[in-house]
């Protein structure tokens, strides 16, 4: 119920998002090549919900995959560039520099190089997805206090204590605020990566429909894309609030 | 016996602490005292070695006349905030001191658990910090340092935000606590009362630069003294920080 | 002049190159147009025409066929190839592939469009052979992939990847779809919109003659024609160009015999209509399979070459 | 000099990657078409100079004004959100969907909504910029300290002034991040939004050089796209700088 | 005058303050003393509008009779804590309240300065508040209070973090102002000789739930005040904290 009438208004406003698409499609006539309405699209989704679903659960299960190594690996760049500051400058330049690669040109190196398998597309979904993450870590163990590392330096604690009881704790609610951004990405970038190549997944789904010229299933596709996406979001935010040592009591700040 | 030689903090230009030499003996409670701004703080951050990255220092710190670095394990520290962490409980923030210098958490607990009566916290150790009053928090502070085993113990201004009674129960307790387990204090206390009647020793800085200009020992045991030498004793406190020791 | 926009549908390439030379020799500015010919774009050309974006297109046969299925008003005015400029290839030394019934098994490189599905699947059976094999969609990776051998066969048109393979020295060969079941088409449409064809028959009929001149003109002058193109674009590669306007000329893939340069075949556009029927690749405008594709020669108009 | 020391770790590294890629082509003998050396793609960077500057100028135009609008857009969509909580939970999930669409499916759709001219390009790379920074502000913003806001509330400072007084400063930090992560996909979004139809711009001419068969040009555009980033970033860094009113002084914590 | 009725604060099953009833004067000072953790502290919180998220009050607030709605123009509040705002110099932190007030920067900025040599801070107006010492960062915070024009001021330990000679100084002047320009203060503080020496009224807190449970005017004027008498009251006052009023 209050879940309910939290996201009303979202559902309100998709809602009339919808309708007024709808009325368009209907009233101007418009080719369904061009721009299908919300109703073919559903059309498309219910008819072709068996191999849609195929291609989704290929795609997530890529993603769920990606997205671990993802977080994981930004963790731990970020305990490495934490720990070893020359690191930092060595290497955050070369990571900024990860991201600048457009991936219509770096995907089809990666299909050259690591085939048709699951890794490029992981290795595409952790290129996409780390690098939010590792700002945000970084940005977030930035913001441990000065006294708090005051006071725990003046205990004797070496710099893995420091690390694990005062950085590591200021950076949870940026960490989450990474997670939150990546998270978003993750779907769209395995999809990316499919788009390169694959033998499978809503990326090859898109294009297959785009090739064949249905429009209508592209957008089913989207749709499904943007499914998967929330689910996501809602396990991070799931697992943001199962994680929160306050959930019990009033909010902290 | 902890020595301070010839030590001088400066900011840029400005020389906030100059040429300051001081003593802590084993056992004894040392009091600092000084107009605000003095330099009080920089002093016990600079012991405790954690001087701010804005200053620089010279001087040298020596136990039993072996030169140390600091941070050293021989010298516990509660900064004038109380810098307890939000996301621990109180019993955790509590016990922190104790799990940094190694122990479990089943330990550390278990040793910080029976102090929470006699400092008026019974009740709040699954609180956090933003759910108790100013005074309970410091009250928290207090604990988590006391109970580390440090031979010196640096405190600034460790009861600021407590009121006059529950003041007074801290310090009977700290005494005790002191009694049975003899260490080094140095105290930074506003509270010229505070300073009169526990401290071994008084010393008076003046502000601009900081500088000890006043060292002065109290012989009597705490127990004898009467409370009208404690109030001349305050008196000439009270001139000496009203003096104008601008050269 | 009067202002006319036309859509690609790849790249600038060889197959545009009436276009180029009806541009920039200025047979367009003689008719009183000014043409602009849109940047490629991911939007299929069939679509752009539809929306309104372009006033005509130039679009591959299989997307003119799936458009006119699923009922955009879109008429075909003019072919640009001949004949089908597609093929399937392989590489020379896999010993495995000698024939199309030798490709089951194997592994595609794809672009994703069931109408692949249909061919392969047409050739092999024809061949007598199993028609099975895995697909990797791949799309323009697909040539580097099969030249590294990480799959086996893929389709190409011969006369820009099969000119860039002979360039690079790549040892490959490859299999005509035509020789193995699957009706041989024309391709490269150019076409306009229903409305506009009734609105401004006029427009239509200037800017497809000049278009005509333009790639008979390309016809008759392949080498001129291909410096043409090379200053006129952004060709990196400019031996490319040259080989693959050669190659068109060899095969006589503009000109055949004395068939009007552009000339439309209903018929083979009606085979291969069917064909795409027969094997389920249409659809309507509601996502169902359409089982006949109808009397297409209502889906083509030459009547601006009439007198 | 203190700069030069300070990215020499980078540099580097940098060098070492490119040595042995630059090894491994020679000694493998990879075929250039495959993966050109850096010396190939070095030679081709300079020898299409002239013609590669264009597409930059092109794409950087593009990115520069997609880029401003979409840090106008995000700020000001922050600051609607903070202001109308029941906007905030109407419109943040719309905004998430937004970023589950792939761009793949949705380029086409922008051409034949917006033409071949700027607009669409510029709100591509709109969309894909502006949700890191939003959701940064946002999380800066929650950033506040209850402290600074009550002390403002109890001078009966109304919820603007809370605002430009606590909220905005307090999220400064999280900005300049968001900042960060969004100036990092700038150019790229803008390369990929010249995929959707563009008559000039690196994406053009990697979509040019890739369907000429020219892997060094493609990686050329690379490099260039890279370059291009690495600038963006520096102007985002350098006005960070120049906006710190501590930059005189010490560093606050 | 500003009258507080019947309030009780809770937090969720914990009753805080119970049935508190309270009035302020017009130009005359009030010192609230109590138990550390007897809620002071949330009582002026209330007062001031902000009372912290997890806490739910009942309670009437009336000035002249009239019921008023929080934050209210006619209340100023300084803070236990200072919370000066780390991104403002300590001209701007001090001048803040002005500027919320509707002042212009300038003019927000010409009246705070001239107070700055008076609370000891001359030279300090570019410097940021991590380049202070707690006693004159407190001071900045009373500066930023005290400059607002508010017919009642509520003042939440104040003065700290001072030494007895600043605290006193401070003191002075702020009596000297309030001469110049009454309002009716309400003050925390745990120093009985400043409850003593500045108030004309006492009002006595005990904890568990936190009430008044004394209310002791002090007629004599301050000039008048000997210091014997003091002495006696802040006796009495300590007994009153000393006493165990649970019920
Ligand atoms: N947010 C909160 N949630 C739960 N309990 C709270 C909260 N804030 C305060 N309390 C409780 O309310 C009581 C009174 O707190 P308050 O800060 O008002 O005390 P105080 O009299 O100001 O004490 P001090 O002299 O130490 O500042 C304390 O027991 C504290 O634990
Ligand atoms: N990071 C810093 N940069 C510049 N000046 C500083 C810095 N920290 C402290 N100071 C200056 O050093 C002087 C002494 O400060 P310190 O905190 O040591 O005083 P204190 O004696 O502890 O005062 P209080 O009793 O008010 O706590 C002050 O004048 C202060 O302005
Ligand atoms: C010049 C040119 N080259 C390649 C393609 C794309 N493509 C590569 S293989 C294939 C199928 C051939 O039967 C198609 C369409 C194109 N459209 N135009
Ligand atoms: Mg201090
Ligand atoms: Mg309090």
């Amino acid at each position: 119920m209050e879940t309910l009438r939290r996201i009303l208004p979202a559902l309100l406003i998709a809602a009339a998002i919808l309708a007024a698409w709808e009325l368009y499609c209907v009233r101007a006539g418009v080719s369904p090549l061009l721009l299908p309405a919300p109703s073919d699209v559903a059309r498309a989704l219910v008819a072709n919900r068996g191999e849609i679903a195929g291609h989704a659960l290929s795609t997530a299960s890529v993603t769920a995959l990606g997205f671990s190594v993802s977080v994981a690996f930004a963790f731990l760049a970020s305990v490495a560039l934490h720990f070893v500051p020359p690191l930092e400058r060595g290497l955050m330049p070369l990571f900024v520099v990860s991201q600048t690669v457009p991936l219509i040109a770096l995907a089809p190196l990666m299909i050259l190089w690591f085939g048709f398998g699951l890794l490029p597309k992981m290795l595409l979904v952790v290129l996409v997805t780390f690098f939010p993450m590792l700002v945000s870590l970084l940005s977030g163990y930035a913001r441990a206090a000065q006294d708090h590392l005051d006071l725990l330096a003046s205990m004797g604690a070496g710099k893995v204590a420091l690390f694990r009881r005062v950085y590591l704790p200021s950076a949870r609610a940026a960490f989450f605020a990474g997670l939150r951004i990546s998270g978003t990405y993750a779907i769209v970038a395995a999809i990316f990566a499919e788009y390169a190549g694959a033998r499978r997944g809503i990326g090859i789904f898109i294009l297959s429909a785009k090739n064949n010229f249905r429009a209508d299933l592209v957008l089913a596709a989207v749709v499904v894309s943007s499914v998967l996406t929330l689910g996501l979001l809602g396990v991070v935010r799931l697992i943001e609030w199962l994680s929160d040592r306050r959930r019990g009591h009033h909010a902290p700040r | 016996m902890l020595r301070v030689e010839a030590l001088t903090v400066t900011a840029r230009e400005r020389t906030l602490v100059e040429n300051l030499s001081l003593d802590l003996e084993d056992g004894r409670i040392t009091c600092l005292i000084g107009p605000s701004g003095c330099g009080k703080t920089s002093v016990i951050k600079w012991l405790a070695g954690i001087l701010p990255a804005g200053l620089a220092a010279a001087g040298k710190l020596a136990i039993d006349g072996r030169d140390i670095s600091r941070p050293d394990p021989a010298i516990g520290y509660q900064p004038q905030g109380d810098a307890l962490f939000p996301w621990l409980t109180i019993a955790e923030n509590a016990a922190l001191g104790l799990e940094v210098a190694g122990a479990s958490r089943t330990s550390a607990r278990a040793r910080v658990a029976p102090l929470f009566p006699a400092f008026g916290l019974a009740g709040t150790e699954e609180l956090f910090p933003d759910q108790l009053s100013g005074g309970m928090r410091q009250r928290v502070a207090f604990l988590r340092t006391i109970v580390r085993q440090s031979r010196f113990i640096l405190l600034d201004e460790p009861f600021s935000a407590l009121d006059a009674v529950t003041r007074m129960r801290m310090q009977l307790w700290f005494l005790a606590r002191l009694e049975a387990e003899p260490r080094g204090v140095l105290m930074v206390t506003h509270d010229l009362r505070e300073a009169t009647e526990i401290a071994d020793r008084v010393l008076v800085m003046a502000a601009a630069p900081g500088r000890i200009v006043a060292d002065i020992p109290i012989e009597t045991p705490r127990a004898a003294r009467s409370e009208a030498a404690l109030a001349d004793l305050r008196q000439f406190l009270k001139s000496l920080l009203l003096e104008d020791f601008s050269s | 002049g009067q202002k006319v926009t036309l859509a690609l549908d790849w790249t600038l390439n060889t197959n545009h190159v009436g276009l180029i030379v009806a541009r920039d020799r200025g047979f367009y500015e003689k008719a009183g147009l000014d043409v602009d010919i849109l940047p490629y774009s991911d939007t299929s050309s069939a679509a752009l025409l539809t929306g309104g974006l372009a006033d005509f297109a130039y679009v591959p046969s299989l997307a003119f066929i799936s458009a006119r299925a699923s009922g955009a008003d879109i008429t075909a005015l003019w072919v640009t190839m001949q004949h089908e400029t597609g093929r399937l290839v392989y590489n020379a030394d896999n010993k495995a592939i000698t024939r199309p019934a030798d490709l089951s098994g194997k592994t595609y490189a794809g672009f994703g469009s069931d109408w692949e599905k249909a061919l392969i699947g047409t050739m092999i059976r024809t061949d007598g052979g199993k028609p099975e094999w895995n697909t990797v969609t791949l799309g323009t990776g697909a040539y580097e992939a099969l030249a590294s051998g990480a799959v086996d066969f893929t389709l190409e048109v011969s006369t820009w990847e099969g000119v860039n393979s002979k360039l690079l020295h790549r040892h490959q060969a490859s299999f005509a779809y035509s020789d193995y079941g699957v009706p041989d088409q024309q391709n490269g449409y150019i076409a306009t919109r229903a409305a506009t064809l009734k609105d401004k028959p006029d427009l239509v009929r200037t800017f497809m003659r000049a278009t005509l001149e333009g790639y008979e003109w390309a016809a008759e002058n392949p080498e001129r024609a291909a410096d043409m193109m090379i200053a006129a674009g952004d060709f990196p590669n400019p031996e490319l160009v040259r080989g693959s306007m050669q190659a068109i000329t060899e095969s006589g893939f503009l000109k055949d015999g004395d068939t009007p340069v552009g000339k439309i075949d209903a018929a083979r556009l009606q085979r291969m209509a069917q064909f795409l029927a027969d094997n389920g690749v249409l659809k309507d405008a509601t996502g169902n399979v359409l089982k006949q594709p109808g009397d297409v020669s209502k889906w083509i108009d030459e009547s601006w070459r009439d007198r």
